[in-house]
């Protein structure tokens, strides 16, 4: 008896590690898949150059997109971190421009602290109207959404913002364009903040808690969690990821409007689920939501490189191509 | 006939309204037409809908190889740092219609230009001589600087008259926002003389507003770029858009062929080139008539 | 263990003229309650009696209206949500209270992670985990998601979460409702343990038999109201039965009918397989009741899946009354007039936030329809049929499913299947859960419906319910039928001999 | 003990009709509150005129919204609306000037026949992607939507299609700006889908099933219903609705283009959620809906009305009012 009992077990572990195996490998099965696409497309497309570029300009979503990872793993969601952006890269450009500090290495640092505690806030504005005020995250976000972008729209006249300072923009420059031992930075930061970020899922109390949370909020609840706070604190690391975003985004461009980041927030949520995280809740996929990201910048970036689709149509292909890629995943984990 | 090896990238705003529908038409127009007259030519139109896209639409036309670079940009502020890194490596650039706060030629080598102040004033300037004591209303596009330097030339436009505006609120460029907004201004004005809408998609949506609520007091609306619509009803008398001011998608095509003749002809084009906000009245319209542009 | 041991036992919690009313409905009616250090403790009463609610104000999960609740003899107010954990009351919820995306290791340990360095130590918790479900005899994997689990193995993690816990109070709400004899074996074994320790135990269940093996008192609830606490040596099952139901029961078991040998075959299932189920062939005739017995994973309930069209078979066909059914279709399949009620009332019997009405008729909307509109009068003349065939009790009319007491979830999922007025029963578990007042009703009721000429497979965990029940008995090991035993043959030592493999008969 | 038990029923329909009642009166309740405002704001608000504008206007998000209600009782979630409604609106001009058929009065009815198949197949493309490809609807949908706005800036070519056939528009228009008794036809209209999709909901099978897959799929199957056949009908309806919003858009500008019904996709499922049915799915209030369209439509109009908010601020104000709003239906429903 014990003998066949054994043997079953054995049967039960094997099939769990190929099923939790196969779903995590999935999105990086669509990634490989891309990449071959994109080199059939044009030759220039595999050069570690346009790759680099990739990565790079992914890092906006990908790190928005880690952050959304907590909320949605909470089993909430936040389509405000588009407006978000705009409203923290106003506010942080603003400051900049206020002058109120001469020293350009001082005023540096304190405006990325600044910017720093103005995403957490604005993910705390969320996560307290969500919580708090019981409202649907979906409602309670869209309603911010409004309000932040409302703002920027305010604070910049209906035009641009831009950074005055020459000094400080040359200073600040590196941090989007630099290298770190021939990375660029923005590469080196996303590994950073997912690092951390699946650490902090995977390995922490925390963690533990939200995914109980997202997956069961009663059971949570039971378990003396405050599921309330947990909620909370995800949209706060939400807030802190729009923010690590938005450091990247000023130095990039110099200037933001109340058009900056428009539909972020749908790009975000795409990445987080082609990563293989449930909408539902209940368990996050860190670095499958990198991939994500990734995979959505590279169906653009081979729309550009190749010459042979109209322009129309760009849209209605990419919105296929995310389909496919969907299903590429759906047939890998059913077939395990 | 020079067999001369040359590419040229353009990245242009998403055909998302109207407007930038005859940008990307006009584009692929000249274009075509560049590619035949010089068969060493390549030229690779690229759009985008929003500026961060456009940014790497650049980088990834950049990423192809190319010797030139003309660029309309959705908003220029959060693109000169991409369009600066192109010109740092030595490629042409042409800089079409929507110029950042610092346009200079660390930024560009030509720059052509629609005049948004100027599309602003000559609406303001025809209302002013038209209609001297009127009461306008105002639906702005969307929140970005051109919007806001067609509001800055209308008010000097109508600077020194009579004219009042009444209100001001944003159509987005687009029909169904300026229908809206249109109806909200007739229940809230009893009496509007003049509309000025600043371009021809979101006259379609006043015109309609009006027409429902069926009031007589409005005088005629103002639009403006130069629609195959709106250029018609001018050219056919109508009462309601007596005039349009002229802001024409067909200027990228000029600078598209400008820079090509920087390369197959021996001038060497710099500097500025300004299109002019022509007011198209009922006698000039028959010249900016174009029936099969999709604008 | 004696009870004189116990009498002398300091009393460790107590409630006093306990009273508790839902939004206006009472429901307990000033209880009294007494649990000592060291014993084990039984409570029970019918369905919906109040047990549930009572164990849960004793463990702070309900505020009580009014009363009081003594620990270690000072009045106290228990906080809420599972933090009395912290004065070492810890309970097994009658409901599963699981995620279903955590492993059985994070259940384990959700809310009160094991860390170092605030990193989570996640070897030692799965350590811990398997140690305490070896003490469990629990095969259990610990890195099994929840979600994969069957529920029996559920419950056995719900156990194992409240054995780790160091508790001076456990209540166990009817944790062997889903348990065969071998876990109840170890479960008891371990608690008798853990008593000899000092740990206090409420437990409640409907199974009489446990009561009387592992208790040293009885208290007995009716309609809310507290009825008698006496130790339970004084007492016989059939005392305690009388105490809960308030009158005399006659004989549980009905006389079972023996169907005519040369009856029609109504449904015949010829070797189906399904990923664990191999070559499961039998049949049932018209009239029939047929028992199927085995333990726990031994894949009764996948084979029963397999046949209404749950999940797809691999191989193997379905015959109702000589006409194939396809493979996967549940609608067609209840069409022609089989049935399959689920042990799973939680998550695949009612829609916990729906009323009794709208679950009853699910089913069989298709009955209350005319010209495509339905008819709510005879959707209520359903309900209150329904209520009245199968004692259905609850003191608001407007409880949605998941408010309702536990046996009677169970009932309003008979009803509601047998709403279909199926042919061809298959019922799993069918008294998981249900007091023995309506365990005997549902027993008449289901040798009624064969005496009807429907046919009926009866699919149960419970030796002496099949024993009583059926007139043949298949029973099941590893996926495969192990043997059909008829007549005499059907005893609990034979069914037990083909459960353990130590005998088999080809099919 | 009889008498008991009729006296505590007696209790139970006293609380159960409080209870249900404010829940679906809560939107109700908002909107009433809303109107007051406005009144307050502008006296030419309260006039008749304006509030048959509004609710005019408010037709193509109501009637979507309406579809949107099934979708998401089923516990699903349609993105693409919005430019379903570009799809449709292009693909029935276009048939309108494609002059296949001569006679006018046939050619519109061919027309509208034409403009429900599509509808429908819209519809059902969107469920069968999400069902038998088992994709999340968000993703699902949101590459639907990206398919079906690409398609739409091809039909166009970027730029706008127009019905061309002035006899046609005359005899269209009415469609939009007629009344029938001094109603609008799109508020007839909206009502009579309104009362069609009540009566489905509450008292047909199919809706028993919408709303049994919606709280919980899996005793749905276990009860006999073909869980993917009620979702995949639900897309249907909601390809449904927006075909008759499409019916209502046309005549008014007799024209599309490819920004037509942007983000209408979230003011549908907005007014859904406002109008009390949550997205977790398993409950469907349809006039709760048609209630959430108008508060919307009437947030906006407020705004415009009003002369002391400036024009850069308004989005802010329509995000914070619609918070309030949830909070005000929380608090009224959090007291019954
Ligand atoms: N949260 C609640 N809201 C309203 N009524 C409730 C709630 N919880 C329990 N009840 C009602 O209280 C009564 C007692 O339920 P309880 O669950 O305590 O019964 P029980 O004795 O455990 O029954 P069973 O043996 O069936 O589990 C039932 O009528 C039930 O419907
Ligand atoms: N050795 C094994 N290999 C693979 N799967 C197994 C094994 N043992 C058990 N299982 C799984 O256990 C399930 C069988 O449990 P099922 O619920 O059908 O049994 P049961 O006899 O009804 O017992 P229970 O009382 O637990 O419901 C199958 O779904 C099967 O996947
Ligand atoms: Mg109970
Ligand atoms: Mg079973």
């Amino acid at each position: 008896m014990s003998v066949n009992q054994e043997s079953s077990q054995v049967a039960i572990r094997r099939r769990s590690w190929r099923d939790i195996d196969l779903r995590a490998v999935a999105p990086f099965v669509a990634l490989a898949l891309l990449l071959l696409v994109g080199a059939l497309v044009n030759p220039n497309f595999i050069s570690i150059n346009n790759l680099a570029n990739v990565a790079t300009r992914s890092a906006f979503i990908a790190i928005i997109a880690v952050g959304a990872t907590f909320v949605i793993s909470s089993g909430d969601l936040d389509l405000s971190v588009g407006a978000m952006v705009a409203f923290i890269a106003s506010l942080m450009i603003l400051f900049m421009n206020s002058g109120v500090i001469a020293d350009p290495v001082l005023m540096l640092l304190t405006a990325i602290l600044f910017t720093i505690i103005a995403g957490a806030l604005c993910g705390l504005t969320n996560g307290l109207i969500t919580t708090v005020g019981r409202i649907e995250p979906f409602i309670a976000t869209l309603g911010t959404m409004g309000i932040y972008r409302g703002l920027t729209t305010w604070l910049s006249q209906g035009g641009a913002i831009t950074l005055k300072e020459p000094q400080l923009q040359e200073m600040y420059r590196p941090v989007y364009f630099g290298t770190i031992f021939g990375v660029p930075v923005p590469i080196v930061v996303i590994l950073c903040v997912t690092a951390v970020a699946a650490f902090i899922l995977y390995r922490t109390r925390y963690g533990r808690h939200v995914v109980g949370v997202g997956s069961n909020r009663d059971v949570a609840r039971y378990s003396g969690i405050s599921v309330n706070r947990v909620r909370t604190v995800a949209f706060v690391i939400q807030g802190l990821c729009v923010a690590v975003a938005v450091l990247l985004y000023v130095p990039r461009l110099g200037s933001t409007s109340a058009t900056t980041g428009i539909l972020w927030e749908l790009q975000a949520i795409t990445a987080v689920v082609i990563g293989g995280t449930a909408l539902k809740g209940g368990a996050g996929r860190v670095w499958g939501t990198i991939c994500g990201a990734f995979i959505l910048e590279l169906v653009g970036n081979i729309m550009l490189l190749s010459n042979f689709i109209s322009e129309y149509l760009i849209g209605a292909i990419q919105g296929a191509i995310i389909i496919i890629a969907m299903l590429v995943q759906r047939s890998l984990v059913r077939k395990s | 006939q020079e067999e001369k090896k040359v590419t040229i990238g353009v990245s242009i705003p998403a055909a998302d309204h109207g407007w930038t529908a005859g940008v990307v038409f006009h584009a692929e127009r000249v274009a075509k037409l560049l590619m035949e007259r010089n068969p060493g030519l390549h030229v690779i139109v690229k759009t985008s809908p929003d500026p961060a896209s456009q940014a790497n639409a650049v980088q990834d036309l950049e990423t192809q190889g190319i010797d030139a670079l003309v660029i309309l940009p959705t908003d220029p502020d959060p693109l000169v740092n991409a369009i600066k890194e192109v010109k740092d490596k030595g490629t042409f650039v042409a800089l079409v219609d929507r110029a950042p706060s610092v346009n200079d030629a660390s930024v560009r080598d030509l720059y052509v230009a629609g005049n948004n102040p100027a599309l602003g004033q000559v609406a303001g300037e025809y209302i002013k001589a038209t209609t001297p004591d009127a009461e306008v209303v105002v639906i702005r596009g969307l929140p970005i600087p051109i919007d806001q330097q067609r509001q800055d030339g209308f008010d000097k436009g109508i600077e020194g008259s009579n004219v009042k505006v009444l209100d001001r609120q944003y159509g987005n460029w687009n029909r169904d926002d300026a229908f809206k907004v249109m109806q909200d201004y007739l229940t809230k004005y009893p009496k509007i003389d003049v509309v000025w809408c600043q371009d021809d998609d979101m006259a379609v949506g006043v015109l309609q507003a009006i027409e429902q609520a069926k009031r007589t007091d409005i005088q005629y609306v103002i639009a403006g770029a130069g629609s195959k619509e709106m250029i018609k009803k001018v050219m056919d008398g109508d009462k309601m858009i007596p005039v349009d001011v002229l802001y024409p998608p067909a200027m990228i095509g000029t600078a598209l062929e400008m820079t090509a003749a920087n390369f197959y002809s021996q001038v060497p084009v710099r500097g500025v080139y300004t299109i002019d906000a022509t007011l198209v009245t009922e006698d000039n319209a028959q010249d900016f008539y174009f029936p099969d542009s999709p604008f | 263990m004696g009870t004189d041991v116990v009498e002398s036992a300091p009393v460790v919690l107590s409630a006093r003229r306990v009273s508790k009313s839902f939004s206006g409905v009472q429901v307990l009616f000033s209880v009294d309650f007494e649990l000592r250090q060291g014993e084990i403790h039984a409570l029970m009463g019918e369905n919906g009696a109040g047990k549930s609610t009572l164990v849960k104000i004793l463990s702070g999960f309900e505020q009580p209206t009014s009363g009081e609740i003594l620990l270690d003899g000072k009045s106290v107010t228990l906080p809420p949500n599972g933090a009395a954990e912290a004065l070492g009351i810890v309970i097994i919820h009658q409901e599963f209270n699981l995620a279903e995306h955590l492993t059985v290791t994070e259940s384990l340990f959700l809310g009160r992670e094991v860390t170092r360095f605030g990193v989570l130590d996640r070897k030692f918790m799965r350590a811990e985990t398997r140690r305490v479900l070896d003490l469990l005899g629990s095969h259990v994997d610990e890195n099994a998601m929840i979600g994969s689990l069957s529920i029996a193995e559920r419950q056995m993690v719900e156990i194992a979460k409240a054995i780790s816990r160091d508790a001076r109070v456990v209540f166990m709400d009817e944790p062997t409702a889903v348990l065969s004899r071998e876990e109840t074996y170890f479960l008891f074994q371990l608690v008798r343990k853990l008593r000899e320790k000092g740990t206090s135990f409420v437990f409640v269940s409907h199974k009489l038999d446990e009561v009387m093996e592992l208790t040293d008192r009885v208290t007995v609830l009716r309609d809310g109201q507290w009825i008698k606490t006496a130790p339970t040596s004084t007492l016989d099952g059939e005392a305690i039965a009388q105490l809960m139901v308030g009158r005399e029961l006659s004989s549980l078991y009905p006389g079972k009918s023996e169907p005519n040998v040369d009856e029609e075959v109504v449904l015949r299932v010829s070797s189906v397989s399904t990923g664990y189920v191999r070559d499961a062939s039998f049949e049932v005739r018209r009239g029939e009741v047929l028992g199927f017995s085995g333990l726990i994973g031994s894949g009764r309930t996948e084979l029963m899946e397999a046949i209404v069209g749950l999940r797809s078979r691999l191989k193997g066909e379905v015959l109702v009354r000589g006409q194939p059914v396809p493979s996967g279709d549940v609608h067609a399949i209840n069409k022609a007039g089989l049935v399959y009620m689920t042990k799973d009332r939680k998550a695949k019997g009612l829609l916990l936030n729906a009323g009794m009405m709208a679950n009853l008729t699910l089913q069989s909307l298709g009955r209350h329809t005319r010209l495509g509109y339905l008819d709510p009068a005879s959707e209520q003349a359903a309900l209150v049929r329904a209520r009245r065939r199968f004692d259905i009790r609850v003191r608001d009319d407007t409880i949605v499913a998941g408010r309702m007491s536990g046996g009677n979830q169970q009932k309003l999922l008979l009803a509601k299947v047998m709403e279909t007025d199926p042919s061809i029963i298959i019922i799993d578990e069918p008294t998981r859960g249900i007091d023995i007042g309506t365990k005997q009703q549902i027993y008449h009721f289901i040798s009624a419906l064969a005496r009807d000429g429907r046919s009926i497979v009866v699919v149960s965990s419970e030796m002496p319910e099949i024993i009583g029940l059926c007139s043949r008995v298949a029973v099941m090991r590893e996926g495969q039928i192990a043997g059909i035993l008829e007549g005499d043959e059907i005893s609990e030592q034979e069914i037990m001999r083909y459960a353990a493999g130590l005998k088999k008969k080809a099919a």
